[in-house]
């Protein structure tokens, strides 16, 4: 519960910020304007890796470990 | 005195032949030194005559005074005067070799021999440099009689083989004496030359397609031409083994001789000959096939070189048949090579048998180191039958597969190719088991006496070298031994 | 022209070199003395060839004629003497090593190997020397014929059966080169062999299809091309310097030998490719280039393996003669010194472990690197020689022989190349890995074999190696194979890239 | 003046023999001396120097100095140098020359002029490369090492056929760019990509990485981690500048190489994966290929190697301390291992971005490229794999490694001289990430570039908070067992190796199998040949089909044996075919 | 020509005899008979020699003063040859006795079937 109130003070925080002092250059694509685009991205992104990564486990990538050990087909 | 070498070269062995007997009951080695003397003497003489033929050509002599065509006319061209070389230096060293194997007989026996051996030789040098088809019978019949006599030297088996042998023997004789009648009858002569002549405008007739029948298949009895040969494994088999190398060396390329001189010399390959050759090729073609797998098939090793006699014989008959200049000149060479090489195997095997009485090829094992000299001589010789360069065997070989390309007869060429694997493989088989095997006993080295050995390695020796200088034999004797209308080389 | 006499002398000193042999074989020294005298004289005599050759003279030797207007007659053109150097130079270091091989193992009967060795090698510079096909045949056969007893050498029944089969094969491969050796003689009379062929033009294709199928199996045999190539493993069961100079070097280079004579010195490409000939060729040698490397993976004794990756690398060099381009066929013939360096090597490891530890099942060699590294290290270098890899001369011919193929317009042939690779090092890393990083040693302790049997297989490393870095260092050897393509392909100027300075 | 052209891969190859004739205290202090002597012989290299060689198949250029070359030089000697530092301790002589080999052969592909020389060095790299993982010693080592010496030797052959296809089309040996020319890509062009992506580790053809990098010795696969991959970029940057393909390639690997470090439980297979995504960077900027991204991928090189290695020596000192390979089986390497875990954080910060840290001023520019290309889709992307780089490495597995739950177990202290290699490898991190034109100097191409703007600085201290933020809600969600992990290595693992071992085994099979079949058949054909007679019988009533136990090696002749006693026939039959042939004869003449 | 004037006859004489003996030889087991029937063969040979050399009318070649012209004697030649040949077939009757001795004495018989048997058993 802590967590999600920080992450919030934090993102509202940075948003003013943004509001505040707007971005002058470097400014290419649409995002760029977005006020605490980078965070909201930090955040979100970290959680949609995390999630695609478990769900790629998951439904894919999973094996037992001791395969490894096998010689190769060649010896 | 050089004026009548062609009949000393019949008279010599068999003065010879009435001499020894009676020698031998004085003094044994007095007789075989007088048997040797007399064969070189032949020697001597038939060299002669080559060098004379081959100088001022064919060489007519009227026996006794007599003209031809009604006497008896003695003919050499270089044909006959190297079957005559041929057959005397053959007869050399099986004599020499004779030595020791006589040795524990007595001095009747011995003289006996002897005198049949020289026989033999007379008969056959007969047979070679006579013009006269009768007198060709004679000569077969001498000759016949005295290997029948000869052959039965040789145990119990060699008594039945000899007489089953005689049997069959007697009506290729007959067989030809009839061909002649018919010659006789359709021409009134009996001489090779006036036959020649008379024939030309009657090869038509059947009186000629009868009696060349008759020539043909009583020869080709005496050649051993399969499927006639079934008298020649056990007669091989089971002679003394002098006897054998002799026989085997040369007695039925005699009778070859004698079908390439009616065949092709006399009756001009024309007609019903023509036909008759035809018909001899096609034997020659399974014989050659046949004889080698039947050697194969051997454990004796006498009976083996024997039926590889059968399939060699039908070579040098395909070769014959073939007609063309480098098949007829394979096949002539391939007479003298196989002569000398089939020579040395049986005076080979002969001294094994004589010293270890074993011919059994189970019971080789070994003898490499045994008998380290003979084996070396056998080596040499199989090799040259097998046909691996540079022995004479492979020259031989040689022409006859160039005749067959020439005549574009491609049977012929996989028969002689494929005779020769086969006799690679049968030989090969000796000569792996002889050197090859561990011996479960050491045995110790027994070598022959030398009068066995040296006709052994010296004819060893001549393989190679008759391989070497074929070139020589080629083209200075054998091209102009060729049948006219055959010319070698061709340009 | 140049007439001399010492092709001849090259190949009659070791045959008295035999015959010495054979007389003092109650002495070992002095026996195993006449094999260091032959040895090095005879490399001297065709060391002493080099310049003339090199200058483009043909040098001639005096014949004798056999056969009307056919002679056994010599003749030392560029590819003859590249094949004699490679011969006579191995013959050098392996004679050194079988010494130590057969007194180390007490070995019997050594006269008889070493009188036939002697032999076999006489044989080989006669096939090497040889000027036309029958000066070729003759001494073709002798060479079966020397190295049958070597093959038997064990007498046991096993080693009685691999002879029979090499005979079978290699005797019967003789009657057909013989009947191509005849009818050629009978469509060309006293044909010699000449750069770009004597048939053009000779005969029917009909009958050029018949002699090209005899005489290709004829040398095809000792070639190991694929369906023919049973003997060689079978012929395994001989010593190890046996299987190294006659069954990695000799026997089977002349067979790729004749197959390049053959080639280019009687049919000529061009005759071969108006039959199509030449594909059907250059398909037979990449199946076996790609099956023989298979086999080898499934051998797991040493030997055996070498074998089929003899057999694999005898098809390079028929592939790069067939196919046609100058780059290619000077791989082909580059090919012969590479394969020869780097498989003696191997042989020579081989034969050293067999002394050590008496047995050749690659699974008992864990951790013997550690303790015979101067032998595995060697093995290391030959192995990854075989595999193409760069600074070994195995290189050198295969970025020949590849570029070669692009040359000729078949990439395929460059794909076989390299996957042919990949497989030499399929199997002989595993080899390596075993040996080197095997966990523990294998049963007692061993070390490296006696001085006489290593420091040889450390030269051929070493020169497997140079070679690669230098591949013109000593005689030549490259600019030989050149030499002897511009003759056969005039006018084809050895470009820089991917051909020679 | 000779110093100028003297290849520092000579020295380096010295270097391997001088290890291999001394031991002990003189051989560590030769190597630190050869290797920093290798740095300074860099150093003195005059631009443009030429040494060519003759050669039959090609003159080799060995040596080519120009811009470019000498800064992949000049990181290369230099992480040598520290690396050897760092393996001072170890007494493995055959891991030691085999690193210097690989070192020096990367050397000489930086400086190879030649198509040859490439490849020749290439090649040398792969076999150096395989004896440092084989090394390692285990049983996991050798079959990870064949794997990897096998992938890389196919990418050798890509490379081979793309070469020689390349000389046979045009024939000069000198290295240029390949996507200079205005015609379609040739199959020369997509075999030599071909094998450069292997070594380059471009998905899917990257699995030899993560699969034999955490197999090697500790300090091996410090040395594996540098120059592989990189000195692919160098050719990359040297043949394949401004590739579109690589775009993709590389945005698809950074991504690639997140997604798995993000599952990967082996702390140097994390890291591995790391490479794999870090390259991404480097290829992305060559594929964008203006004069910005390319000094950018040659910046992102450099710092990499740096930040890298020291990494992988942190997570190594760990491991020589703690013997623990995995995260979860441990921790509180905080408390026992302080200054590890301090320049474990600095090479994180690095990785991550983090400003003042060298990888900031570096993958900032590869992305600041992409933003002036236009390229939306490579710019956000390469943002969010930066995202799971500070997840993974800078948050995940410092929190587990070093300040998770201590499992107690005995800690051997670090030598010293592997706390030096990562002192002085945090101080070039930080250094160069503080002072960026000592390396913007040594770039090869004139783009001006400034990494520390407000915005800038804002934006990725923003992007790595809230990363951190969602690190944080989630961390709980990171804690389970180990492990295994697919991955596109199974096509060779299984699919290809089990194919393979088919092959073989039924090759052998039909031989042997056809062997036997010539055999049975050549005794059938020999025992009809030694009794002729009896192959007119019937088949069923062959007599040696009863004794055919023993094989035919050891029976020379045959079990039923011609006796010609049996055979004779009497006299009769000769005459009857006497008659028969007479008969044939005159028939055949009279018609 | 002259011999014809006979008619075929004589030749139907050769053939039979010919024949018997080839049968015969072909047929018979017993040796001795064998070899009676070559004896017969070889007989043939001779009949149709001298067939030849009969002529109408001719007397025997033998020199006799009431008779000058040539054609009035038979031609002497085939008799002559038909003495030769008759030695040589009594010379070959005479070995193949000598054998056949021999033959009997080792195996009791001359049954060609039972020395073919003992053959084989005594191998």
């Amino acid at each position: 519960m802590r967590r999600g109130w920080l992450s919030g003070l934090v993102f509202v925080v940075s948003m003013g910020l943004d509001v505040l002092f707007p971005r002058q250059e470097h400014v290419v694509f649409w995002w760029h304007r977005v006020p605490a685009f980078a965070v909201l991205y930090g955040w979100l992104g970290c959680l949609a890796l995390l999630s695609g990564a478990q769900w790629l486990r998951r439904t894919w990538l999973e094996r037992d470990v001791d395969d490894d050990g096998e010689e190769s087909a060649c010896c | 005195m050089t004026a009548h070498v062609p009949a000393l070269l019949v008279v010599l062995p068999l003065l010879a032949a009435v001499l020894v007997p009676l020698l031998a009951l004085r003094s044994v080695p007095l007789a075989q030194l007088i048997a040797m003397l007399s064969v070189g003497g032949v020697i001597l003489g038939a060299g002669l005559a080559l060098r004379r033929v081959l100088i001022h050509g064919t060489w007519h002599y009227a026996l006794g005074g007599w003209a031809p065509p009604w006497g008896i006319e003695y003919v050499i061209d270089p044909l006959a005067a190297g079957m005559a070389l041929l057959i005397s230096s053959m007869a050399l060293p099986a004599l020499l070799y004779a030595g020791p194997v006589v040795a524990a007989w007595s001095a009747g026996q011995v003289g006996a021999f002897y005198s049949l051996f020289l026989l033999l030789v007379t008969g056959l040098l007969g047979m070679v440099v006579t013009g006269d088809v009768f007198n060709l019978y004679v000569f077969l019949e001498i000759s016949s009689l005295a290997a029948y006599a000869l052959l039965a030297t040789g145990g119990i088996r060699a008594v039945v083989a000899t007489f089953r042998y005689l049997l069959i023997g007697t009506i290729a004789a007959t067989f030809y004496l009839l061909g002649v009648g018919y010659l006789y009858a359709i021409t009134g002569t009996l001489n090779m030359a006036d036959l020649t002549a008379q024939l030309a405008t009657l090869h038509t007739s059947s009186a000629f397609v009868v009696a060349v029948a008759f020539l043909a298949i009583g020869l080709a009895i005496k050649a051993a031409l399969f499927p006639l040969h079934a008298w020649l494994p056990d007669v091989y088999t089971y002679a003394p083994a002098p006897v054998s190398g002799f026989i085997a060396a040369v007695m039925a390329k005699v009778s070859v001789y004698a079908l390439l001189r009616l065949l092709v010399f006399v009756l001009r390959a024309e007609g019903a000959a023509g036909q008759a050759l035809l018909l001899l090729h096609w034997a020659a073609v399974v014989a050659v096939l046949a004889g080698a797998l039947l050697a194969l098939a051997q454990q004796d090793l006498r009976r083996m070189l024997a039926y590889s006699s059968v399939g060699q014989m039908a070579t040098i008959v395909l070769g014959i048949t073939l007609g063309t200049p480098a098949a007829l000149l394979g096949a002539l060479l391939h007479m003298l090579n196989h002569a000398v090489m089939k020579g040395c195997l049986f005076l080979a095997l002969g001294g094994v048998q004589w010293r270890t009485g074993q011919v059994q090829l189970a019971d080789f094992v070994g003898m490499g180191q045994r008998m380290p000299l003979t084996m070396a001589a056998f080596g040499v010789a199989a090799a040259s039958m097998i046909g691996l360069p540079p022995t004479a065997g492979f020259f031989s070989k040689w022409y006859l597969l160039t005749g067959a390309l020439e005549a574009q007869d491609w049977l012929a060429v996989l028969v002689l190719v494929g005779s020769s694997v086969l006799s690679l493989i049968y030989f090969f088989r000796v000569l792996e088991v002889a050197y090859f095997r561990q011996p479960g006993v050491q045995a110790l080295q027994r070598e022959l006496p030398w009068r066995m050995l040296t006709p052994m390695v010296v004819l060893a020796t001549l393989v190679v070298l008759l391989g070497v200088w074929n070139q020589v034999i080629v083209t200075q004797v054998l091209q102009y031994a060729l049948p006219h209308g055959v010319a070698w080389p061709r340009t | 022209m140049v007439m001399t006499h010492r092709p001849l002398l090259a190949i009659l000193l070791p045959l008295c070199a035999a015959g010495l042999i054979l007389c003092t074989g109650r002495r070992p020294n002095l026996r195993d003395t006449w094999t260091f005298l032959a040895a090095g004289g005879q490399c001297a005599l065709v060391l002493s060839l080099v310049p003339a050759v090199v200058a483009g003279q043909v040098v001639d030797t005096a014949y004798v004629e056999l056969l009307p207007g056919l002679a056994l007659q010599l003749r030392a053109d560029p590819f003859g003497l590249l094949f004699a150097l490679l011969a006579s130079g191995l013959w050098c270091l392996t004679s050194l090593y079988a010494v130590g091989y057969m007194r180390a193992g007490q070995y019997p009967r050594q006269t008889g190997y070493f009188a036939c060795v002697a032999v076999a090698l006489s044989a080989t510079l006669g096939v090497a020397f040889a000027a036309n096909l029958l000066t070729f045949f003759v001494f073709y056969e002798l060479l079966t014929l020397a190295t049958y007893p070597l093959v038997v050498h064990r007498r046991d029944a096993e080693a009685l059966a691999a002879g029979r089969k090499y005979l079978a094969y290699t005797l019967g491969a003789g009657q057909c080169l013989l009947l191509a050796l005849v009818w050629l003689q009978h469509l060309v009379p006293g044909a010699t062999f000449q750069p770009g062929g004597v048939l053009a033009g000779k005969a029917a294709p009909g009958v050029l299809v018949a002699l090209c199928l005899l005489g290709f199996l004829g040398v095809g045999v000792k070639a190991a091309l694929m369906p023919l190539h049973g003997w060689l493993p079978a012929a395994m069961v001989a010593p190890t310097p046996v299987s190294a100079l006659l069954h990695a070097v000799a026997v089977v280079k002349a067979g790729t030998f004749g197959c390049i004579r053959l080639l280019h010195y009687v049919f000529g490409l061009d005759v071969l490719q108006a039959l199509g000939a030449d594909m059907v060729l250059a398909s037979v040698a990449g199946a076996t280039i790609l099956l023989a490397s298979v086999r080898a993976l499934g051998e797991s004794h040493l030997k055996r393996r070498l074998a089929y990756s003899t057999v694999s690398h005898l098809a390079y060099i028929v592939l790069g003669a067939v196919l046609g381009s100058p780059a290619a066929l000077a791989g082909a013939m580059f090919h012969m010194v590479a394969h020869g360096c780097m498989k003696i090597t191997l042989f020579f490891c081989a034969g050293a472990i067999d002394i050590q530890i008496h047995r050749l099942d690659i699974a008992t060699f864990a951790g013997l690197g550690r303790q015979m590294p101067i032998t595995f290290g060697a093995l290391t270098l030959g192995a990854l020689g075989l595999a193409g890899t760069p600074l070994c001369v195995g290189f050198i011919s295969k970025w020949q022989l590849g570029l070669g193929a692009l040359q000729a317009g078949h990439a395929v042939f460059l794909g076989i190349l390299v996957l042919s690779g990949l497989l030499n090092l399929a199997y002989f890393l595993p080899i390596l890995l075993t040996a080197f990083f095997g966990p523990g040693g294998s049963g007692a302790p061993s070390r490296e074999a006696r001085a006489l049997m290593w420091m040889p297989l450390a030269l051929t490393a070493v020169l497997s190696v140079v070679l690669g870095i230098a591949p013109n260092a000593g005689p030549g050897l490259y600019h030989l194979a050149w030499q002897a393509v511009g003759q056969i392909m005039p006018g084809t100027a050895p470009m820089l890239l991917g051909g020679a300075p | 003046m000779l110093l100028s052209t003297l290849h520092p891969a000579a020295v380096l190859l010295g270097m391997a023999l001088l290890a291999t004739l001394t031991r002990g205290v003189l051989r560590q202090i030769a190597l630190l001396v050869g290797t920093g002597a290798a740095v300074w012989v860099v150093l003195h290299l005059a631009p443009g120097a030429h040494a060519a060689v003759p050669f039959p198949l090609a003159p080799l250029r060995l040596l080519h100095v120009d811009a470019l070359s000498v800064v992949f030089a000049l990181i290369f000697s230099l992480s040598t140098a520290l690396n050897m530092l760092y393996a001072l301790h170890r007494d493995a002589t055959g891991e030691l020359v085999a690193s210097l080999v690989y070192a020096s052969a990367a050397l000489g592909v930086v400086f190879a002029g030649d198509w040859l020389t490439l490849f020749t060095c290439w090649e040398v790299m792969a076999i150096a490369s395989v004896w440092i993982i084989w090394c390692g010693g285990t049983a996991r080592a050798r079959a990870a090492g064949m794997r990897y010496v096998l992938v890389h030797m196919v990418g050798g052959a890509c490379l081979l056929c793309g070469i020689l296809l390349h000389l046979a089309q045009q024939g000069s040996v000198g290295l240029h760019a390949l996507t200079s020319g205005t015609a379609p890509a040739s199959a020369a062009f997509w075999l030599i990509l071909l094998g450069v992506g292997i070594n380059a580790a471009i998905p899917p053809l990257h699995a030899w990485l993560p699969d034999a990098y955490p197999e090697a010795s500790v300090t091996g696969s410090v040395f594996l981690s540098v120059f592989t991959t990189k000195t692919a970029v160098y050719v990359l940057i040297r043949l394949f500048p401004g590739a579109e393909v690589l775009v993709w390639a590389g945005t698809i690997m950074t991504l690639y190489g997140v997604l798995y470090a993000i599952l990967a439980d082996d702390a140097r297979r994390l890291l591995s994966y790391h490479i794999v995504s870090q390259v991404g960077y480097m290829v992305t900027g060559v594929g964008l290929g203006t004069d910005l991204a390319l000094n950018g991928a040659t910046a992102h090189a450099f710092c990499h190697i740096l930040y890298k290695a020291l990494l992988f020596m942190a997570v190594g000192a760990v491991i020589q301390a703690t013997g623990q390979r995995t995260l979860y089986d441990g921790g509180g390497g905080r408390r026992h291992l302080p200054l590890v875990c301090g320049a474990y954080l600095v090479a994180a910060c690095s990785i991550s971005g983090v400003p003042g840290f060298n990888g900031f001023i570096s993958k900032s520019m590869i992305v600041s490229a992409a933003l002036e290309a236009h390229r939306p889709v490579p710019e956000i992307l390469l943002t969010l794999a930066s995202v799971g780089t500070f997840f993974s490495v800078g948050l995940k597995l410092p929190m587990l490694l070093f300040f998770g739950p201590d499992r107690g177990g005995s800690v051997r202290p670090v030598p010293p001289n592997m706390g030096l290699a990562m002192l002085v490898s945090a101080g070039l991190c930080i250094g160069l990430g503080l002072f960026p034109h000592w390396l913007y100097d040594y770039l090869p191409f004139r783009a001006p570039y400034h990494p520390y703007t407000a915005e800038h600085l804002v934006s990725t201290l923003q992007l790595l908070l809230g990363t951190g933020l969602g690190f944080w809600c989630c961390y709980d969600g990171l804690r389970h067992a180990p492990r295994g992990l697919l991955d596109t290595d199974w096509f060779y693992r299984q699919l290809i190796a089990r194919l393979f071992a088919a092959l073989v085994v039924g090759a052998r099979q039909a031989g042997v199998h056809i062997e036997t079949c010539g055999l049975s058949a050549l005794r059938l054909l020999r025992q009809a040949v030694h009794h002729p007679m009896v192959v007119l019988r019937p088949f069923g009533r062959w007599p040696w089909s009863a004794g055919a136990s023993v094989p035919p090696a050891a029976r020379p002749w045959p079990e039923v044996v011609y006796d010609a006693d049996r055979l004779r026939r009497p006299v009769g039959v000769t005459i009857f075919w006497i008659l028969l042939f007479f008969v044939l004869v005159a028939l055949y003449g009279l018609t | 020509m002259g011999m014809l004037s006979l008619g075929a006859l004589h030749y139907w004489l050769v053939a039979c005899l010919l024949l018997i003996g080839l049968h015969s030889m072909l047929a018979q087991r017993n040796l001795l008979k064998k070899l009676m029937a070559m004896n017969i063969m070889q007989v043939a040979v001779i009949v149709f020699f001298i067939a030849l050399a009969a002529k109408t009318g001719g007397t025997v070649p033998i020199d006799t003063p009431s008779i000058k012209q040539v054609d009035a004697y038979i031609n002497p030649l085939p008799h002559a040859l038909m003495l030769t040949a008759i030695v040589v077939g009594v010379s070959t009757t005479g070995v193949a006795l000598a054998l056949l001795i021999r033959l009997y004495r080792r195996y009791g018989t001359l049954e060609e079937p039972e020395v073919l048997a003992q053959l084989m058993e005594s191998a």
